[in-house]
Order: structure tokens, then C-alpha cells, then sequence
């Protein structure tokens, strides 16, 4: 395939490629009419051909933006290609976003067609239609409910579908031209990212861009077209749109689409997908599912999961890196895998899977080593939509939970004194659609994309994300603070549920914990504790010892990490409440508002730094109903111990 | 959104003085009503008024001692439910009759029955037609399951569901056998207020998307009013009312009899 | 035609009826009052008269082998009610007809076991000899032993009318037959209810067991009667005394008269099935049996 | 545990709506079939083919035949050994009268006499419903019986009414080893099974079920509730027919009326109430367990007394084994009403989810 790659630049030219050397390969499947319909390459070819003369003989013109709104669907993806054969760019869009949040793209692109799912998605954009007024043209795919929509400016896929073929009929050398007339360097898609402020930007990204990138990473894991790939979460994502569209147009592999929402679990499990990608969340529930689930089993079951699980963790890693374990614990772990592993990856769907992503966020370590110890090949990437995903895979044998592996083929990676990450590949975005603001603030002159991540590499080369630039401060003696990276890793405790934690400007670091009620209450009554609630749990002796061992234990993490060694906690204290977005000390995301919270609670911030053993509290809550009330209570602050890096790692 | 699909058309199914009663209970007394193509049409009234009797008879499960009931031209005294059913009425029924025995899919299976052709000679060897045939009709059965947006429980067995997604099964069901007159008994009965906008939904969807004819009996007063192009009230085996949702409003015997009084 | 032997046949089928009507007795009373077919009624007909006869052959006073058996049967239903009925409450009604199969070969089983699987001659001091001045007088032979067995089977159903007419538990069992919901609604514990009538189920079953143990002796082939009083059943409905009463008499009747006028046609033996025939040619015009209930079935 | 679904997804209906729709299941039968095909005629002794394994086949095709009938179509008879009966000794008479027909035409036609008996006594079923059927297929056990003891011609006049089969030869190829006359009837079971099988997941099957759970919305949705009937009647007892013929030509050999009493229609339901109604593979284990269970017993009567020293009286033995019968079947039902084949299924799905519980 590398050999003509450089002919083939676009993604038009890699389906067609497609459909002769694999035409007859399934290339997409989607669970329809309760079996998985299958479209092969040349299928799509076709399909796509249609659409595109379809288009054309619409009006659509080169370097026009076509929206694509929806689920995962082939139909869909289809109409992407088919935008991009005539040199259009398709621009995929959040199938759960309102409609006024679909008309600022709509505006921005000067979008004048779009092709959307079912009668749902296109309500919203006739809702905005009188904000579009470039809007000219809607196809949708289901015609469910829609048989009395009289706007003009609404057509059946079907209909584009027909008229496409007539055309391509009449002048079949007309689309090849098109095609022809691609480059790496145009346009393949503009993907646009929810900002935390402002509007939303249009990340402009090429097809070379988007091609080199899918490419390397399937060069990397050796991604072929036996892969399977279950596409389930939303394609105006980068991170679905990648593995589900660039790559499998690189590789030849086969995309699914599940039925629909609520038989997604169903549907992975009967296609059992070879590649899986996930974020945290994901994974995540998941887990809780899985444990949900095994606590209604019967006692012999339970036995054996809780036996096979704790064996996994001492040695499932070790096996599925190749490294040794020991004869009896392989053995072991082949029953363990005969009885437990196996049919748990087969009942998630995950039996097949040789190679699974999980990205976005940090992912607890427990959670991640959960999946490697039971034979699944989780590991962890790093990428941005800016980035056309791929920066740092961890390669197979290098696996870790606390990095994201070292910097893919292509990819120069630097930091600025801040410490932030900036970024050099053949992978990034071209601009911010006409925000060139934006752009030049994010990519500088020699090409860097300053990520807003700080992190450092280890000595191992593998990069490692610490928190968001702006968040990161320094300590008194100008060593690195990271408050996220250091929340996070305490939450990672099952008992921590929140944490928030100072340094800033400040000589060491101290933390507010909020316990997680369930499962603090859980250990409290096996240890026959009692208490009246949340407040009282929070304040026991036993409850402070127990998240002091969370806290120290964390401690003798960071010792190990040289550049934040000095980020012990050396003090903290439970809070006597849940930290509530109701009082402004959460964001509706639930993300700590760090500066709120120091401030609603300066003198708590204060008893940290102060060596108080006790600090009174008044504070007024909302309650539910609206009313507000005045809770008091002495809260106890403990110190914690710290470490040395030598003396951690004597002990250990 | 603009003028229906299929606009309201001539009379296909009428009613004329009909009476029926079992031993001496007078369950429905010289009732005269008529439906036209594509409508909705709702048969409303208090508890015992004879509703249920009333669809019973138009498909042929009670037979009435009087009156006739004429359907597309076909002029009957008592109708059977075979006959019925190959002349396009499908039902559902107020106490779910599903086949508690078998899947989702199997229970809709059914609903395709008349249309399949094969002998069971056929179906005992799965030789080509047969199977071609179940297939093809697995298929059609699969658009109603699409339709009724029922895929996630597709292979679970009826008996296991939990009650509004039965109904639903249910005019799936009916809507398998692509009737030409569908007669709905309380198909919201029972449900919580999503389940209850789902199933208008799906009602309307049924009458927008494939021009059924649609009488139904609700009891639900609001539901009714909305989704019905004409009424009929009975009370006590009588009719008293019948006309457009709006004439019904204003109407004063149905007033007195029906919804002045609580229930 | 012989007029006089024309009776004849006719009163001696009626009074074999009788004998029918009492097997079927028991059957509605169970049917009633716990919608149970229950197939083992014959089998508590031989296990009744079988633990009888074996009693009073081992030197026990008649009345007291009468008493310990009628002892033995309320014990019995009792422990059908508990072990066998009361797991399979809600069930369908197949499966607690499959149950009273099952039962039926514990019970034949069981009672073998324990008093031996040899015949057994039981005399109750009737003899079964036609009444000499009937035979005198109108020419007709009617046996002494179906004159008396049918007023026992009178007296039986005298009793049972009465007993549920007034005795509080006979009520009770009424309003069972009724509606189970409302029973249970008036605070009538079903179990009681149920072990209650497979007590009585039992008396009748020894009653059964007692006349035809005189007749044909009690030996296994008693258990066969059960055989006997289906068509009975379901022709006098499975809910109705009456039916049973009057089942059994038409039933008696026309097979006696078949068996002497058509039997000789077709090659004899003719009792085998022709009752079963009779019930169902009778059923194909009523489908509920005489005195059932019409069953309209609402949607 | 075993099962490894994931992957395992159908891309056409055919696929979806196989027997078999589990790959492992697809293995599992393939072996099982290898074994009761290979290793059992090869392996099994004389003894164990025509005592055991012949008739546990008849027995099982029987139940099948009385499974569609009842568990199936929800039509509850009690004249299983008359549809036996009448198949038995018309393939007799097929064999006797047209000896040029073959043993396996005879057989069909003798099936399809069984079949037309069963349409007649099935009438009843369209008025009546319940245990008044069921008494009312009595009628047709009675009759038939009645009938083949007194209409000579039926047992070509013998005296005593025994019959005695021919010998059977296909293609001039005899069936006379208890392993040929095995393999014959595995041959059969086998292919009828599989019918059945397909039957009753096609429409027939469909408006059986229908029938049997709701017949007025059956009829509502255009099932011919008299057509619908009286088919589950004549496919119900053409297989009980089948399995009469084999029951008297490649188990019994000689028969005699006797043989097809009640207590042989009731044993036939047991196998089906044990093995599980309107379920194929229930007919099978269930003439599995009705037909071994005697043959446990007294081994194990036989091993009790051996260890006690102490010959039990064979009356004794008989009446255990009959007490012993009755509570295992009240036990049954009350553990598992639906039957074995539940079990099994239930066994199946817990294997499928394990380590899940549900």
C-alpha cells in the first residue's frame, strides 16, 4: 500500500482503491432490521459515486461545506466521502446538540446542504432555518414521520440517491475527474470543538493531515482490514469520526453501527470488535456495571471472581506484556481465564478485541489495570482534534497507567518553560476556520500547536500530562504545582470523592477531601461503625485515619516523580459536606472551581496553613426545597506524611 | 407541518342498528355509526357502555342479534374474525392478548399469517420457498419492529415485558398483517403519561405513514380530543353522541351522561 | 321387544349409574372447590376400601375399621394438600393434573406396599341377588345390592347437600367454588379449605371403595373406576353435583341399554368406550356438560 | 462459561433463524450426533441397542408427536397409544396386504392412517376445550383398542389378536440386527425430529402456539382455528404412528393390543410434562428419563439388596418403584413445572452470561 500512498491523498481515492483490491470485504455494517446489513467497499464506492453526482447536479461546488448531522450510520459516513470527491468538506455535527447550538456552524460555514438522520435531526435544523438562510438544502435519510413536510427545501436521500445515479448515467467521467482533482493538502473536514469559552472554533484539518496520522497509528499497532470496529459514540468526534472513518479508509477495515442507543451492549457483543476505543467514562461504567452485576451472583460465583480478580491484578499484566509470572500463577491464570476472564470479555464484547484506546482524560490506574489484568489490550493515547488524534501511543510492552506513551512516527514534541506541551506533526489542523485569532494564538509561526496541557517526558520517553497549563502553579520554592493532576490521583481512591487542593504561592500543599458517602459507609458498617450522616461519618477518628493511609499513599507516589515530589499533601481535612453545584463550588460539569472554594472557605484554607488542630465552621446551605439554613461544625485538620524518594523506594 | 398524508375519504366500514345482548343483558342497542377511510375515529363512553362490545362485533368475535355491518361495500349480518381479518380489520385488545408463549418477533410473526402461502409440507422440509418466505416476512416484520422502535427486545418473550412495551407489541402485532382498518381497544390503558404520548405518537405515525383507518376506544378524554377526527359516544348500549371532537365538546347529552360526571 | 326386560335393563343401568355417580362425586367436589382434576380419585377408592378390608381382616370391629380408614383418609388429605397441592399453588390446571397422576401411583404403590396386592372379598350383608318380589310381581330383576348401594349413594349426597348447606365450613367451601378471590377476601384460608375437601373427597372415596369393594371385590382393577366415572364427568359438567348424579344415571342407562341391543351388532364389549361416546356426542351440542357453566369468553 | 458469543453476529436472516444459532451449539449437536450415529451402534451392545436405546428413540418420536399436540398447539390428549396403535398395526396390514410398498412407504401410510384417526377424534377439539378434550381422547383410546381386539381383519384373524412384524428390507438390504434396526430408527427419529423442528418454528408452528395461548386472538389475527386443529391432531399422531409402526417393528416384533394401553399414553405424557412441553429436545429427555429411570431403579434395588444381603421380594420392588415413579414426577413438577428441557435452558442462559447471574 505505501508504494502508490502518495497517489492516493485523498479519502476519495483510498475508496476507490478500496473497492478494487477489497471490493468485495465488507467495509461497513450496521445492525438494521434486526440483522447486520452489510455494505463491502465497492458498495460504498458505489453509493458514494452516486451521492457525489447526486450533489453536484444539486449545485454543490468545491470547497463547500456539507453538514452532516447524526448517529453512526453508513449512509452517513457516505455522504462524507461523497462531499469530499467533489472536493467539499464535510462537517459533522453533535447529533444530541439543541438546535440553537447547530446554528453558529451552520452560520460559520455558510452552510447551504446538509444531510441529516431522521425526522428528529432535521426539526432542528428547520428551527433554525429562519437564523440559515443559506440553507438550501436538506436530505434525510429516514423518512419516518416526514411524509407531510412540505418545506422546499427537504429531500430524501433516496431521491439524492436516484438522481445521483441518473447523473453518474449520463456522465460517468464526470465524478472521476472530481476525484482526480483532490490533493492531500485540501480540505477534508473541519471538525468544530466546543470551547469552554466563546464559540465554538471550526478545527480545520487536511486530508494529508488526517491520512499521515490514521496511518501511522496503523502502521504502529499493525490495524489491517480483518479488523472489526463497533462505532458507537458520536462522529462530530474526533476521536469516533477517526477510528471510524480516516482509519478504516486507510486500513480496510470494517466499521459497525449499532442499532440504536439502548442495544449498543447487544450489538458489541454479537460483532465483537478486534479494536475498541473508549474513554475513561466509558470504561468506567462499565466496571460498575460488571460489579453491580457480580454482587447478585451466587457465593460460589462471587468466590471465584473476587479469587480470579485478585490474582489478575498481581499477575494478568505481567502475562498479557509476555513478561514472566511464574509457571503456577500462568496456570492459574489460563483457569482463571478458563472460568472468569474469558467470559467476562465475552459477555462485555471484548473477546476479540487485540487492541483497545482509552483517551481524553485521565483514566483511574485501578480501572485501567482492571482491563489489562482480565487479557484486554487497553492502553492509553494522547491526541486533540487539533492533532488528527494521534501525538503519543504507548506501545505494546510499554504499557503504564500513568502515561500516555511516547510520541508517535512524526510527531516533535517541546514545552515551554510553563511547561506547556506544544506539538509538531504532519497531523495538524490547518487553521481555525476563519478565525485566523485563534489560530495564530494556537499555532505559531513554526508550526507548534501550543496544547494548553502542561506535562513533562520521563525518562522513559513517555509523555505525561499533568494539567491544564493555566491551572498549573508553582509552590513557594518554585517547584511545579498541579492541583488537577494531584485531585485526580486522590479521587482515584474509591473513599475520595472529591479533593481539592492548594499551593499556589504557598510553602507545601494541603487538601479538602469529600469522602464518597456510599462507599465510606460501606466500610464503615463492616467495621460496625455507626453514624447519623454525612456530616458525622465525615468527622470520625476512623474516617480520617482511613483517608490519611489514601493520602500518604499518594504521597509515596508523587516521591517517586521528581518533578512533583514536593507536591505532597501535608495537610488536609474533610469537608462536612458534598461540594455541590448548587453552591457554586462545582461547575454543571462537576469540575472544582478552585478559586470559589478557597475563597467560601478561607478560614478552613486558613486552619490548613496554620497549624490549628480544629476550625469551626458556620456555613449557610440550600436545600433542596429552597430553603436556607446555617450548618456549624467543628471540623479536625490531620497532618499527613510525607516522603522522600529514596525512602519509598527502599521500602518498596 | 401541512394537510395530512391521506386525507379523509369515503365510508368503508358502517354500522346499522346493531343490538347485541348476552342472555338479558342489553350490551349494545340499535347502534348506527359509519367510518371513512384514512380517519381516526374514537369510540368513547363511561364503563359498561358497550365500546368493547361494539369492536367486538365489527371483527366478528360476538355475533349481534340484529343490524348489519357493512365493510368496503360487503354487506354482513355477523361477521367471523377469518373473515374479518382477510378483509383488512386487525386489532388490539383492552386485557393484552398477546401469545405469553412465544418471542416478540414469533407474536408478530403471527400477524403475517394470512399473507403466507406455504403448505406446512413446504415449511416441515425449510425447502426453497418456505424459507424464502419466512425470510421475506421476517423481513416486512422487521420494518413494524423498526417502526414501533421495539429492537431491543425483539427475541424476549412477551411474558417477560413490561406492560406498555406489551401494548406496543401488540399493534405491532396487528400492524404485521398491514390492515386496511385498525381497531384499537384502550391501547393507552394502564400506561404512565411518557407511555401514553409514545403510543399517540405511534397511532398517528400509523395513520400518517400508512393511511390506516383507525377506530379506537380510550378513555383518556384529552387523548381522544386530540387525536381523533370524529366521536362516538356510547352510554348504556345507546348512542348519544357522535360527531367531531368539537361538536362532542358542546354536546349536551354526551355532557350529562359522560364527562360532566367524574370518573 | 320385551317391554318388562326393556326395564329391566333400564332400572339395573340406573342403578349401576349410582354406582358411577359415586366415583364421580368426588371428583366435582375437588374440581369445585380447587379447580384440581384429580386423577387420583380412583386410586383413593382402592386405597380406601383396600386399608378397610385390611383392617377388619385383621380382626377389627366394622364401625372402628370405618372410623381408623376415615382417620387415614383426613391424614391422607391433609398430606396431598401440603406436599403435593400447596407447592403448586397458581400453577395451570395441567400441571396439577399431571401432579394427581403422579399421585395416583403413590397411592397404588403405597397402599400395596403396605396390605400386600392379593384380592380381597368384601361382605357388607347385602347380597347381590335380584329381589324376589319385584321379580314376581312385574317380571323385573332388579338387584337387592343396587337397590341398596343406591340409597347409600342418596344418603351420601343428602349428607353432602347438607353439610354444605349448613355447617360454616361447608359455606366455606361453597364460596370457594365460588370465587376464590372473595373467599380469601372473607378471611378463608385456602389451605385449610383444600385439605378440608380432600378429607371429604376421601370419605367419598371410601364410601365409593366400600360398595364397589362388595360388588367386584377389592382388588387392583378398583382403581380402574376412575375410568368409569370420566364420561360422567364430563357430561354432568365438572362443577356439578347434580350433574354427576344425573350424569351417571344417563350414563348407566344408555350403556346398559347399548350393551344389550347394539352390543351383539358390533361384536360385543362395547362398555369399554361407549360411555365415552354417548359424553361426547353429547358434548358436540353442549360443550360446557349438563349442568356446567356457559363460558363466554370476553376480550 | 463455554460460550464465546462475541463475534458471532448473523448478516442475513437465514443466518439469524437457523436451529442452531450458536456457534458452540452448532459443535456440541455435530458431536452428539457423531456419537449416537458412530460410536453407539459400534460400541453398544446388543442388550443396551434393542432394550434401551431403540425404544428410548420410539419413545422419544411418540413424545414428539404428543408434544406438538399438547405442548405445542395446547391440545391436552390422552389417546397417544390408540395413534400408536393404529400405526403399529396398520403398518402391519400395509406390510401384509401390499407387500410390494416397502417398509418405510408402509410406515408413512400407517402414519398417515394414524393421522386420519387423529382428525376424527380431534373434532371434538373445536367445540370442547380443557380436561374435556382430554377425557373426550380417551373415547378414542378406548375405541381404537376395542376396535383392533374385534374387527379381525385388522390382526389378519389371529386369535389372540397378536401380530407379529415382518421383517424389514430396504433397498433388499434386511434390518435385522438390534444395531441396523437402531440406526434405522435413530435414521428416522432423526429426520422426523428435524421436521418437527422446522415445522414448529414456520408458520404451523407459530399459529400452534398461537392457538394454544390465546385462541380468540389467534382467530382475531386470521388463524383457521378448525384447520389449525385439526392439523396439530394429524401431524401429532402421524408421528405417534410412526413411532407405533417402529414401536412393533423394530422393538416389540410380535405385538399384541394389550400393549397399547392407557398406561402407555400416560407414560408418553410424563415424558413430555418431565421433559418439557413445546419443546422438542424436551421430548427427548424426557423418554430418556421415563425410560431409564425403571432400569436405575433396579439397579439400585438390586444393589441395595446385594449390600444388605437380603433378596427384597420383587412385589416389594415393583410398589417402591411405583411410589418411587409417582413422587419423582409430583417432584418434578413442582421443582421445575416447565420440565428438563427448561432446565437445561436455563442451565444454557446462565452458561452464556456467566460469570453474570442474570
Amino acid at each position: 500500500m505505501s508504494a502508490g500512498l502518495s497517489a492516493l491523498d485523498t479519502f476519495p481515492k483510498l475508496l476507490l482503491q478500496h473497492a478494487k483490491v477489497r471490493a468485495d470485504l465488507p467495509a461497513m455494517r450496521e445492525k438494521h432490521l434486526g440483522i447486520w446489513q452489510t455494505w463491502t467497499w465497492k458498495e460504498v464506492a458505489d453509493e458514494v459515486r452516486a451521492l457525489a453526482c447526486g450533489l453536484a447536479a444539486a449545485g454543490f461546488k468545491r470547497g463547500e461545506h456539507l453538514a452532516i448531522v447524526g448517529d453512526n450510520r453508513p449512509r452517513l459516513y457516505a455522504a462524507m466521502c461523497a462531499a469530499q470527491c467533489l472536493g467539499g468538506i464535510p462537517v459533522p455535527m453533535y447529533q444530541d446538540a439543541v438546535a440553537a447550538e447547530m446554528a453558529f456552524p451552520i452560520q460559520n460555514a455558510e452552510i447551504a446542504f446538509a444531510v441529516a438522520e431522521d425526522q428528529e435531526q432535521v426539526d432542528k435544523l428547520l428551527e433554525i432555518l429562519p437564523n440559515c438562510p443559506a440553507l438550501k438544502r436538506i436530505y434525510y435519510d429516514d423518512p419516518r414521520g416526514m411524509r407531510h413536510y412540505a418545506q422546499p427545501q427537504l429531500t430524501a436521500y433516496d431521491k439524492l440517491l436516484e438522481e445521483g445515479r441518473e447523473a453518474l448515467r449520463r456522465d460517468p467521467a464526470f465524478l472521476e475527474a472530481e476525484i482526480a482533482k483532490g490533493s492531500g493538502a485540501d480540505t477534508a473536514a473541519m471538525f468544530f470543538t466546543s470551547g469552554t469559552t466563546g464559540s465554538p472554533k471550526g478545527v480545520v484539518l487536511t486530508h494529508h493531515a488526517l491520512i499521515d496520522r490514521a496511518s501511522a497509528a496503523a502502521e504502529l499497532e499493525g490495524l489491517n482490514e480483518r479488523d472489526v470496529v463497533l462505532a458507537y459514540l458520536p462522529p462530530a468526534w474526533i476521536g469516533q469520526n477517526v477510528f471510524s472513518y480516516a482509519q478504516p479508509f486507510v486500513t480496510g477495515y470494517c466499521i459497525c453501527c449499532p442499532e440504536s442507543a439502548e442495544t449498543m451492549m447487544t450489538d458489541m457483543r454479537e460483532i465483537g470488535p478486534t479494536y475498541y476505543f473508549a474513554p475513561p467514562r466509558v470504561l468506567e461504567a462499565l466496571l460498575t456495571q460488571v460489579s453491580i452485576r457480580m454482587e447478585d451472583a451466587g457465593a460460589l460465583k462471587r468466590t471465584l471472581y473476587r479469587y480470579f480478580m485478585d490474582l489478575a491484578q498481581r499477575v494478568g499484566g505481567a502475562i498479557l506484556e509476555g513478561r514472566p509470572a511464574g509457571f503456577a500463577n500462568w496456570l492459574l491464570y489460563r483457569l482463571g481465564d478458563l472460568c472468569v476472564y474469558g467470559p467476562l470479555r465475552n459477555v462485555l464484547g471484548m473477546s476479540r478485541v487485540r487492541l483497545a484506546y482509552t483517551a481524553g482524560e485521565a483514566i483511574g490506574p485501578d480501572l485501567f489495570r482492571f482491563y489489562r489484568s482480565i487479557g484486554i489490550n487497553l492502553k492509553q493515547l494522547y491526541g486533540s482534534t487539533e492533532t488528527s488524534v494521534f501525538v503519543c501511543i504507548q506501545p505494546n510492552g510499554q504499557v503504564k497507567a500513568d502515561t500516555v506513551g511516547p510520541a508517535v512516527r512524526g510527531v516533535e514534541l517541546k514545552f515551554t518553560p510553563q511547561r506547556e506541551l506544544l506539538i509538531r506533526s504532519p497531523g495538524l489542523f490547518k487553521e481555525y476556520y476563519k478565525n485566523p485569532q485563534a489560530t495564530i494564538e494556537a499555532k505559531d509561526a513554526e508550526g507548534w500547536f501550543h496544547t494548553g496541557d502542561a506535562g513533562y517526558v520521563g525518562e522513559d520517553g513517555h509523555l505525561r500530562i499533568i494539567d491544564r497549563v493555566k491551572d498549573v502553579g508553582k509552590l513557594i520554592d518554585a517547584t511545579l504545582f498541579a492541583p488537577k493532576y494531584i485531585e485526580n490521583k486522590l479521587k482515584f481512591f474509591p473513599y475520595v470523592n472529591e479533593a481539592v487542593v492548594f499551593g499556589d504561592g504557598r510553602d507545601r500543599v494541603c487538601a479538602f477531601v469529600n469522602i464518597d458517602a456510599e462507599a465510606v459507609g460501606n466500610w464503615a458498617e463492616k467495621k460496625n461503625l455507626s453514624y447519623s450522616g454525612y456530616t458525622d461519618l465525615a468527622s470520625r477518628d476512623e474516617v480520617y485515619a482511613l483517608v490519611r493511609e489514601c493520602v500518604e499513599k499518594m504521597n509515596a507516589d508523587l516521591a517517586l516523580e521528581p518533578e512533583l515530589a514536593n507536591s505532597q499533601i501535608h495537610r488536609f481535612l474533610i469537608l462536612h459536606k458534598m461540594l455541590d453545584a448548587d453552591d457554586g463550588e462545582l461547575t454543571r460539569t462537576r469540575k472544582v472551581r478552585r478559586g470559589a472554594i478557597a475563597e467560601k472557605y478561607h478560614e478552613l484554607v486558613a486552619a490548613l496553613y496554620d497549624g490549628r488542630q480544629t476550625v469551626h465552621i458556620e456555613a449557610q446551605v440550600k436545600y433542596e426545597d429552597g430553603r436556607i439554613g446555617t450548618l456549624s461544625a467543628d471540623l479536625k485538620v490531620r497532618d499527613a506524611q510525607t516522603f522522600g524518594a529514596a525512602q519509598v523506594q527502599k521500602a518498596a | 407541518m401541512s394537510a395530512r398524508a391521506h386525507p379523509v375519504g369515503e365510508v368503508v366500514l358502517s354500522v346499522e342498528n346493531v343490538s347485541l345482548s348476552f342472555g338479558g343483558v342489553k350490551a349494545l342497542q340499535g347502534i348506527t355509526f359509519d367510518v371513512r377511510e384514512h380517519e381516526v375515529r374514537a369510540i368513547i363512553g363511561p364503563n359498561g357502555a358497550g365500546k368493547s362490545s361494539m369492536l367486538n362485533v365489527i371483527n366478528g368475535v360476538y355475533h349481534p342479534q340484529q343490524g348489519t355491518i357493512k365493510l368496503r361495500g360487503r354487506e354482513f349480518h355477523d361477521m367471523n374474525s377469518h373473515e374479518a381479518a382477510k378483509m383488512g380489520i386487525a386489532r388490539t385488545f383492552q386485557n393484552i392478548a398477546l401469545f405469553k408463549g412465544m418471542s416478540v418477533l414469533d407474536n408478530i410473526m403471527t400477524g403475517r399469517n394470512l399473507k403466507m402461502r406455504c403448505n406446512f409440507l413446504q415449511q416441515a422440509l425449510w425447502i426453497g420457498p418456505a424459507r424464502r418466505e419466512e425470510m421475506a416476512h421476517r423481513r416486512a416484520v422487521e420494518e413494524v419492529i423498526d417502526f414501533m422502535e421495539i429492537q431491543h427486545i425483539r427475541k424476549t418473550p412477551v411474558g417477560k415485558l413490561a406492560y406498555g412495551l406489551q401494548k406496543r407489541v401488540e399493534l405491532a402485532r396487528a400492524l404485521a398483517a398491514e390492515p386496511t382498518l385498525l381497531l384499537l381497544d384502550e391501547p393507552m390503558a394502564g400506561m404512565n403519561l411518557e407511555e401514553k404520548q409514545d403510543m399517540c405518537r405511534f397511532v398517528l405515525d400509523v395513520n400518517d405513514h400508512f393511511g390506516t383507518t383507525i377506530v379506537l376506544i380510550e378513555h383518556d378524554m384529552g387523548v381522544v380530543m386530540d387525536i381523533s377526527d370524529r366521536v362516538v359516544v356510547l352510554d348504556y348500549g345507546k348512542k348519544i353522541g357522535d360527531g367531531t371532537p368539537d361538536q362532542i365538546r358542546t354536546n349536551q347529552a354526551v355532557i350529562d351522561a359522560y364527562l360532566g360526571v367524574a370518573h | 321387544m320385551n317391554v318388562a326386560f326393556f326395564f329391566e335393563v333400564l332400572i339395573g343401568g340406573l342403578l349401576a349409574g349410582v354406582m358411577y355417580s359415586l366415583v364421580a362425586l368426588g371428583f366435582v367436589l375437588i374440581y369445585k372447590a380447587s379447580g384440581v382434576f384429580n386423577f387420583a380419585q380412583g386410586a383413593m377408592v382402592f386405597f380406601a376400601a383396600l386399608t378397610f378390608i385390611s383392617l377388619v381382616e385383621r380382626g377389627l370391629n366394622f364401625w372402628l375399621a370405618l372410623v381408623v380408614t376415615l382417620a387415614v383418609m383426613v391424614v391422607l388429605g391433609i398430606a396431598i394438600e401440603k406436599v403435593v397441592l400447596r407447592p403448586l399453588v397458581n400453577q395451570p390446571p395441567i400441571t396439577l393434573f399431571m401432579a394427581t397422576i403422579g399421585l395416583t401411583f403413590v397411592l397404588e404403590g403405597l397402599s400395596q406396599l403396605v396390605w400386600g396386592s392379593q384380592p380381597h372379598g368384601l361382605e357388607l350383608g347385602i347380597q347381590d341377588v335380584p329381589m324376589e318380589w319385584l321379580s314376581q310381581s312385574t317380571g323385573i330383576n332388579i338387584s337387592q345390592f343396587d337397590i341398596f348401594a343406591a340409597g347409600v349413594a342418596g344418603l351420601l349426597v343428602a349428607v353432602l347437600a347438607l353439610f354444605f348447606q349448613y355447617t360454616r365450613i361447608g359455606r366455606a367451601l361453597r364460596a370457594v367454588a365460588d370465587d376464590h378471590q372473595a373467599a380469601l377476601s372473607v378471611g378463608i384460608p385456602l389451605k385449610h379449605i383444600w385439605a378440608i375437601v380432600w378429607s371429604v373427597a376421601g370419605f367419598v372415596a371410601l364410601v365409593a371403595g366400600l360398595m364397589w369393594g362388595a360388588r367386584n371385590g377389592v382388588q387392583y382393577a378398583l382403581t380402574f373406576i376412575a375410568l368409569k366415572a370420566l364420561p360422567v364427568l364430563i357430561l354432568g359438567g365438572f362443577e356439578s353435583v347434580l350433574g354427576a348424579i344425573v350424569g351417571g344415571l344417563i350414563i348407566g342407562a344408555s350403556e346398559k341399554l347399548a350393551e344389550v341391543y347394539i352390543g351383539p351388532m358390533v361384536g360385543g364389549g362395547i362398555e369399554s368406550w361407549f360411555a365415552y361416546v354417548v359424553a361426547l356426542l353429547f358434548l358436540l351440542v353442549r360443550p360446557q356438560g349438563l349442568f356446567g357453566e356457559k363460558i363466554i369468553d370476553r376480550v | 462459561m463455554f460460550y464465546r458469543e462475541a463475534g458471532q453476529f448473523k448478516s442475513s436472516y437465514a443466518e439469524d433463524q437457523q436451529i442452531f444459532p450458536i456457534r458452540q451449539d452448532r459443535i456440541g449437536i455435530t458431536a452428539l450426533l457423531l456419537v449416537v450415529f458412530v460410536a453407539v451402534p459400534l460400541l453398544g451392545d446388543q442388550y443396551w441397542l434393542s432394550a434401551i436405546f431403540t425404544p428410548l428413540l420410539i419413545f422419544a418420536l411418540a413424545a414428539l408427536g404428543l408434544n406438538i399436540l399438547t405442548g405445542y398447539a395446547g391440545q391436552l390428549s390422552l389417546g397417544t397409544a390408540a395413534f400408536m396403535a393404529v400405526g403399529a398395526f396398520m403398518a402391519y396390514n400395509f406390510m401384509l396386504r401390499l407387500p410390494w410398498l416397502g417398509v418405510i412407504p408402509s410406515f408413512i401410510l400407517a402414519g398417515l392412517c394414524a393421522a386420519a384417526v387423529g382428525v376424527v377424534f380431534g373434532l371434538p377439539s373445536l367445540r370442547i376445550k380443557g380436561f374435556y378434550l382430554a377425557v373426550a381422547t380417551l373415547a378414542c383410546q378406548f375405541f381404537v383398542l376395542w376396535a383392533i381386539q374385534r374387527w379381525g381383519w385388522i390382526t389378519n384373524y389371529s386369535a389372540s389378536g397378536v401380530i407379529t412384524a415382518q421383517k424389514m428390507v430396504i433397498l433388499g438390504f434386511p434390518f435385522d440386527t438390534p444395531a441396523l434396526k437402531y440406526l434405522l430408527t435413530l435414521s428416522i427419529v432423526t429426520l422426523l425430529a428435524l421436521l418437527a423442528k422446522n415445522l414448529m418454528r414456520s408458520e404451523t408452528g407459530r399459529a400452534f402456539m398461537a392457538v394454544r395461548d390465546m385462541d380468540v386472538a389467534a382467530e382475531v389475527i386470521g388463524i383457521r382455528m378448525m384447520h389449525t386443529k385439526l392439523l396439530a391432531f394429524a401431524i401429532s399422531s402421524f408421528y405417534c404412528g410412526v413411532a407405533g409402526a417402529m414401536y412393533a417393528f423394530c422393538y416389540l416384533g410380535t405385538v399384541e393390543p394389550e400393549a397399547f394401553t392407557l398406561d402407555l399414553s400416560f407414560r408418553v405424557l410424563f415424558m413430555i410434562i418431565i421433559g418439557g412441553t413445546g419443546s422438542i429436545l424436551g421430548s427427548f429427555i424426557g423418554a430418556a428419563f421415563i425410560t431409564l429411570l425403571p432400569i436405575f431403579l433396579n439397579v439400585m434395588f438390586g444393589g441395595i439388596s446385594h449390600l444388605l444381603g437380603v433378596e427384597i421380594p420383587h412385589a416389594v420392588i415393583s410398589n417402591l418403584e411405583l411410589i418411587i415413579f409417582g413422587a419423582l414426577i409430583i417432584f418434578f413438577l413442582i421443582v421445575e413445572p416447565h420440565g428438563l428441557a427448561r432446565l437445561w435452558q436455563i442451565a444454557k442462559e446462565k452458561l452464556r452470561l456467566w460469570p453474570f447471574p442474570h
